[in-house]
């Protein structure tokens, strides 16, 4: 239990949400009922690619309990198109309405909806609506589809590049390259994920014909973007609307998008004078739900004979599916702002070309364009090191900035704000017994043993951001009232769904105001009491969200004092507040507490003349930067040289997030990013054949990392802050994922190395290392 | 996620269940852990129109000694097999090979006979009724009969046993400790990639190799190879014949290749377990 | 023997779980399949055709269906040798599967598809011997 | 055709006319309103629908609600006892074994049986007791780490 004495900020305090949680009294989307609530189930596309010849409901809406069958024809009209916020110049946009039109464009892709009293009975009605298909070429690989002669993702198009996108910056690149010793060639993969929350996505939509208003309950990451960009869609005022996000079950950035079922179920409520319930089933969420990552990257890094890094020229091809969601195509763009990582490297150039592929979206998957710079920049570096015969530390610490060199401004363009990157290394290699681990990896190779082990010294962009780089504004809303019970309400933009906000909060509202945590209630996820804000995404929640709670309590404070100056029959600068106490010393004995100050802000019988009454305080916070969190991961692995198998045996992360509200949360979400990456990098994939289905369609064939996989961690933590907001913090909600997907691909490889494998695409499966040995071992017999 | 309708029938007797089943024929299936079939049926890919569920017939869950033999119930659960201090005494190979079958939840509803009627080309137990020799007891309309593990598993989900046929009970004989079941499983839904059980006993070594063709098979080429040693030397040749003669699966998983190479390695792995016993 | 392979009642009995098979025009046939092995059966509609007849060497028999768990495409191409006194078939197959059963169903699908293909020629030269 | 299912779900007596498709997870959530049991997968691969059959940890979403008929269900919600938490909900709350809350139920109603037999007696062993449950968002050390005190707690009880 928290400490009553110690301020509650940095203490490893049980989570408030969870009472409820561990009873199984959260309401999730699907536990919603609703009186007269019906079902709906979507009907998709067995084709990848077909045209749409015919479509049959008749036997489905002959079923009894079946309520509505409707097609594209039906529903579109009145849906409007799902957007894409990502501002790219030139892009090549694909209409993308609810369900298709006379075309499908990949697996999955929504047909047709049967709602019915029983989700069923829906059911029942999905399997009896017959679609006449004329299957069309497909293309389903990047580096087809962007060949002469492809076939095409959407004729109407012309092309499947959706567009280019070039970045240049620092000094001159040509320049660079001439000057280089050496220049070396990578090329680098990041395989297709899928996201996976055990939640799928669902909605409720329910119309108020009364008051002409409509709520929407969404498995969302973003209520309030949804409110922005749904009434474009589906014709109901912003002020008309209102959307709530209840507890949602995980996210990894896949609800962090305006889905085309989210507008669909609001048409259904208002068409059908009912409320009416999707719930996505895995399949469907496999399908139908964005994925992430899918680039491949051709690098070239010149270096002089030393190791000096002069620059980085990357061509990067990025699959962004068939359509265009919400951040699809921006996703690879922000892979580009920080293809420098952690180091002084003066020149880059980045071709980025996006294309359209016979497969669902790709958008922001935990990490979202980071984790893919990093595990180049940091693949890169062994390689560097490797090729050149330099320890892969010293020349991570040649090209570190200094910490007295922040802000540090990169060559792709944006400015670290603060960092101390051999700090974290140190550590790292302190609480990991760095020099006891190449004994030990020594030992094993002398044992005859596949022993390696990797690093990562990864920054990554976080605390998003300053709506001048945001699509949709990056600035955070909060509300912090002081009721007149002495009881503090706090509600904010932002809407966590795991990552423990009702919490950390809390802490730092208990502490500035004074009072014990439990008299702290965070609303949040309902757009009707949350009036603003931007949501959580880009480990923003904490870092914009918590600075905008923090600015409330300071104008609340400031009320609170001027009520008290009057009280106390004195002015507000001899009025001091301390843990919940406003006093004056040398001007009076009396003390008032905030039941008295907040008492007398409501009650207003006796307030400073012109003093509105009230003591409750908004505001947005709008930072004036991202943020940069850092740190250093390593990995050690053991392979069995038989089937191939990775074991990892020792994982140590040090990561700066700045100051930590709630450390247990903080080392909660580093594990569960890890776990990703352990994830990416040694077994995860979505898997599309050449026609274009899906073959990773259900848990039976995606495999998520279970208890089993996962090593004892060590853990530790520097701390610098960051300037760029009241609170220091950084975010740490991706640290993880960016951090380890390289640390344990560079200790495969480092343990591979003695055969003389330098390189395997990711993820490196048992059968692709087997495969790897297997050449290696036949070659060099 | 949700089945098609059927009917539902829960006979309380073998000779009832068998009448279902003659009645019904192609357009009923057998419930019994129902973990093999929910599945295929919440994702539709099977749609029965009756749903005969055993659960409630009396005797069909036992694990006893019959002669040189244990003869177990075709309702026992995997985990009632796994724990059976009675099997690890006298047939350890059994409950080794119920431990690795999918996951804790799994084997407490999950029946041996479910399994073996099902015969899921990469399902755990073949390769160890294989390796044992089991016998299988079917009942149906003219009364029970015996398949031998070798002729019982005759393809791709397909078995011996005739559509008004329901398995009764599964005898395994007992068997020295010299036993071992070795897997290399699917990452994401744990069925065998390659499972390899093998029993050494006086009378010789039996090798049942699950996961890597479209059945279980016992690898005779193994087993001749053997001659019955079980050095290192016999055993590392021996093992290079795991999958002579034998169509390998190939998918997003696992290569013919790998299988093969996995069935061998998990071969040596399992016959140096077992002589090391 | 090639007649044979094009006379709809023998390729009705060799398809597996052909249920009813109507011609629809030359060398094109109506087609209600039960496809699947076991229990995982599915029931698909559509159509079977014979292609790229070159008498009496070689055909193409396709069929491509669509049922509640998605499509199902397939092509035997049959290439027919004369050895002696006896013919000998040499075939290859390709089937193609969509949708949910593609999604769910990739252990299988292989495995699966092989053993229809492999009842198939079965049971064609069980109808032709 | 409907079917008659009486059983017992936390204590109380249960008696309904079903559907025999009903699935026993639609059936806790739908006609008993206990919707603390959550549905992950369709492949009984997930495990968030995990409740306790007479006493053993399964997967309410592979079975049929008739064939629980008889059987004593007890569902997350049945598991504190006069309003105090089971030592292993105590120990997912003070391990930070969960974040979003959604294979939580599911993953305490496993460990439950896990601790109950015996099967938690090492980090190891309750990792390989969890592998019938996915968690995507803490990556398993805090739920380790809740299970083994939940585990250590009932010695001390026991």
């Amino acid at each position: 239990m928290a400490d009553q004495s110690a301020p509650y900020v940095g203490q490893a305090m049980k989570r408030i949400e969870d009472p409820r949680l561990v009873r199984g009294a959260g309401t999730y989307t699907d536990d919603l009922r609703l009186p007269g609530m019906l079902h709906a189930s979507i009907l998709r596309s067995p084709h990848a690619h077909a045209r749409i010849r015919k479509i049959d409901t008749a036997a489905a809406k002959a079923i009894p309990g079946v309520v509505a069958v409707l097609t594209g024809a039906d529903v579109n009209a009145a849906c409007g198109l799902v957007p894409c916020a990502a501002a790219i110049p030139d892009l090549k946009a694909p209409k993308h309405t609810v369900l298709a039109g006379d075309r499908v464009y990949f697996v999955g892709h929504p047909v047709a909806v049967a709602i019915a009293t029983d989700p069923y009975i829906a059911r029942d009605a999905t399997d009896a609506i017959d679609v006449d298909y004329d299957p069309l070429p497909v293309v389903t690989n990047m580096e087809d589809a962007v060949k002469e002669g492809s076939p095409l993702t959407h004729p109407d198009l012309g092309t499947n590049v959706a567009y280019t996108h070039s970045v240049a910056g620092g000094g001159d690149i040509d320049e660079a390259f001439r000057k280089a010793d050496r220049v070396l060639k990578h090329r680098l993969y990041h395989q297709r994920l899928t996201p996976m929350p055990i939640e799928p996505r669902g909605a409720v939509a329910s119309y108020h014909t009364g008051e002409a208003t409509l709520t929407l309950w969404s498995s969302t990451q973003i209520p309030h973007l949804l409110r922005t960009l749904l009434p474009g869609m589906i014709g109901v005022a912003e002020n008309k609307l209102r959307i709530v996000a209840p507890e949602v079950g995980g996210g990894f950035g896949c609800k962090l998008n305006v889905y085309p079922e989210e507008a669909l179920l609001c048409h259904l409520a208002m068409r059908l004078n009912a409320p009416v319930k999707w719930i996505e089933s895995r399949r469907e969420n496999a399908a139908a739900t964005i994925h992430g990552r899918d680039q491949i990257g051709e690098y070239e890094i010149a270096v002089k004979n030393d190791g000096t890094i002069l620059g980085i020229k990357s061509r990067t091809l990025a699959d962004l599916g068939s359509y265009l969601q919400l951040l699809t195509p921006a996703v690879p763009t922000l892979t580009g702002l920080v293809l420098t990582g952690s180091y002084r490297i003066p020149a880059v150039k980045i071709d980025i070309v996006g294309l359209y592929t016979n497969k669902m979206s790709t958008d922001a998957y935990r990490g979202a364009g980071r984790p893919e710079a990093t595990y180049l920049i940091e693949r890169l570096m062994d390689v560097v090191a490797h090729e050149l015969g330099i320890d892969r530390i010293e020349l991570r610490q040649k090209h570190f900035p200094q910490p007295k060199e922040f802000p540090f401004t990169t060559a792709c363009g944006v400015t670290y704000d603060s960092g101390d990157y051999q700090a974290a290394l140190a550590e790292a290699k302190k609480i990991g017994n760095w020099d006891q681990m190449l004994k030990d990896r020594a030992a094993a190779r002398a044992a005859g043993k596949l022993s390696g082990i990797g690093l990562s010294t990864y920054v990554e962009i976080c605390g998003m951001g300053p709506s001048k780089a945001m699509p949709a504004g990056g600035w955070e809303w909060g509300c912090v009232r002081m009721e007149i019970s002495a009881k503090v309400t706090v509600i904010t933009g932002v809407s966590p769904h795991g990552q423990g906000q009702e919490t950390t909060f809390s802490q730092i509202v208990a502490d500035r105001i004074g009072v014990p945590i439990g008299d702290v209630v965070v609303l949040h996820g309902d757009t009707n009491v949350a009036h603003y804000g931007r949501d959580t995404y880009g480990s923003r929640a904490t870092a914009v969200g918590g600075s905008a709670v923090v600015m409330c309590i300071n104008k609340i404070i400031a009320k609170a004092k001027t009520i008290a100056a009057h009280l106390l029959e004195t002015t507000e600068d001899h009025v001091e507040f301390a843990n919940g106490i406003f006093s004056s010393p040398g001007v009076t004995t009396r003390q008032l507490s905030w039941a008295e100050v907040a008492g007398e802000a409501y009650v207003a019988k006796n307030l400073p003349p012109g003093l509105e009454p009230g003591l409750e305080a908004s505001s947005f916070f709008e930072p004036e930067n991202f943020t940069y969190p850092f740190g250093t991961h390593i990995c050690a692995v053991e392979i069995d040289r038989d089937t191939g198998q990775v074991k990892i045996t020792k994982y140590i992360a040090v990561d700066d997030c700045g100051p930590q509200i709630n450390p247990l949360i903080v080392e909660g979400q580093v594990q569960g990013g890890i776990a990703h990456s352990i994830g990416q990098v040694l077994f995860e994939r979505t898997v599309y054949d050449e026609n274009g289905q899906l073959l990773t369609g259900e848990f039976m064939d995606y495999p998520l990392p279970r208890a089993a996989d996962i090593p004892e961690y060590v853990l530790g933590a520097t701390v610098t802050p960051t300037p760029v907001n009241p609170l220091g913090i950084k975010g740490v909600g991706e640290a993880g994922t960016i951090g380890a997907t390289p640390a344990i691909a560079n200790a495969v490889l480092d343990a591979l190395e003695p055969l003389g494998i330098t390189h395997m695409d990711l993820p490196m499966t048992p059968e692709r290392v087997w495969q790897a040995i297997k050449t290696r071992s036949t070659a060099t017999v | 996620m949700y089945p098609a309708s059927f009917d539902y029938k829960r006979p309380a007797t073998i000779d009832e269940a068998v009448a279902l089943l003659t009645q019904f024929g192609d357009d009923a299936k057998v419930l019994a852990g129902g973990h093999s079939l929910i599945p295929a049926m919440k994702l539709r890919l099977a749609r029965p129109r009756v749903v005969v569920d055993i659960g409630r017939i009396a005797n069909l869950n036992y694990i006893r000694e019959a002669g040189s033999s244990i003869a177990i119930g075709a309702m026992t659960t995997h985990q009632e097999i796994a724990s059976s201090k009675q099997l690890q005494d006298k047939c350890p190979l059994l409950p080794e090979t119920a431990s690795h079958i999918g996951d804790m939840q799994v084997r407490n509803m999950g029946t041996i006979g479910g399994s073996l009627a099902h015969n899921d080309p990469a399902a755990d137990y073949p390769a160890a009724i294989l390796a044992l020799d089991a016998e299988i007891d079917v009942a149906g309309p003219k009364g029970r009969r015996t398949i031998r593990a070798g002729d019982f598993f005759v393809d791709l989900l397909t078995t011996a046993i005739a559509p008004n046929e329901l398995i009764v009970e599964v005898r395994v004989p007992a068997t020295p400790k010299t036993v071992a079941y070795v897997k290399t499983e699917q990452k994401a839904s744990g069925f065998a990639l390659a499972g390899v059980a093998v029993v050494i006993s006086p009378a010789g070594v039996r090798v049942g190799i699950t996961g890597v063709a479209a059945k279980a098979y016992r690898a005779t080429g193994v087993e001749q190879a053997l001659k019955g040693k079980t050095t290192a030397e016999a055993i590392a040749q021996a093992a290079a014949r795991a999958t002579d003669g034998v169509e390998l699966l190939n998918d997003i998983h696992a290569s013919a290749e790998y299988r093969a190479h996995l069935a061998q390695v998990n071969t040596k792995r399992a016959l140096e377990r077992a002589a090391s016993r | 023997m090639f007649a044979a392979l094009t006379d709809p009642g023998i390729l009705q009995r060799a398809i597996p779980g052909c249920e009813s098979l109507t011609a629809t025009g030359p060398d094109t046939y109506e087609a209600t399949l039960k496809v699947g092995v076991a229990g995982l059966k599915g029931i698909y509609k559509g159509t079977a055709s014979i292609r790229d007849k070159h008498s009496p060497g070689s055909l193409t028999l396709a069929f491509e269906g669509k049922g509640s768990p998605g499509f199902v495409r397939g092509t035997a191409a049959i290439v027919l040798a004369e050895e002696g006194e006896s013919t000998r078939l040499e075939s290859t197959a390709d089937v193609q599967v969509g949708g949910l059963i593609a999604a769910v169903g990739s252990r299988l699908i292989e495995a699966a598809s092989r053993k229809m293909a492999d009842d198939f020629f079965r049971q064609l030269s069980a109808q032709l011997g | 055709m409907p079917v008659p299912v009486r059983l017992r779900v936390n204590n109380a007596p249960r008696e309904h006319t079903l559907d025999p498709r009903v699935l026993l997870v639609h059936y806790l959530r739908d006609h008993c309103n206990l919707t603390g049991t959550h549905v992950g997968c369709e492949t009984g691969i997930c495990g968030a629908c995990t409740v306790l059959v007479n006493g053993k940890a399964v997967k309410s979403c592979t079975m049929f609600a008739v064939q629980a008929d008889g059987a004593e269900v007890t569902t997350i919600e049945g598991l504190a006892t006069n309003g105090h938490l089971h030592p292993v909900q105590q120990g997912f709350w003070e391990r930070h074994g969960l974040q979003c809350g959604y294979c939580t139920p599911g993953m305490i109603m496993a460990s439950v049986h896990l601790v109950a037999t015996g099967a938690a007696g090492s980090r190891e062993q309750i990792a390989e007791g969890l592998r019938g449950n996915l968690c995507r968002c803490t990556g398993y050390s805090h739920i380790i780490d809740a299970v083994e005190q939940a585990a250590q707690a009932e010695v001390v009880r026991g």
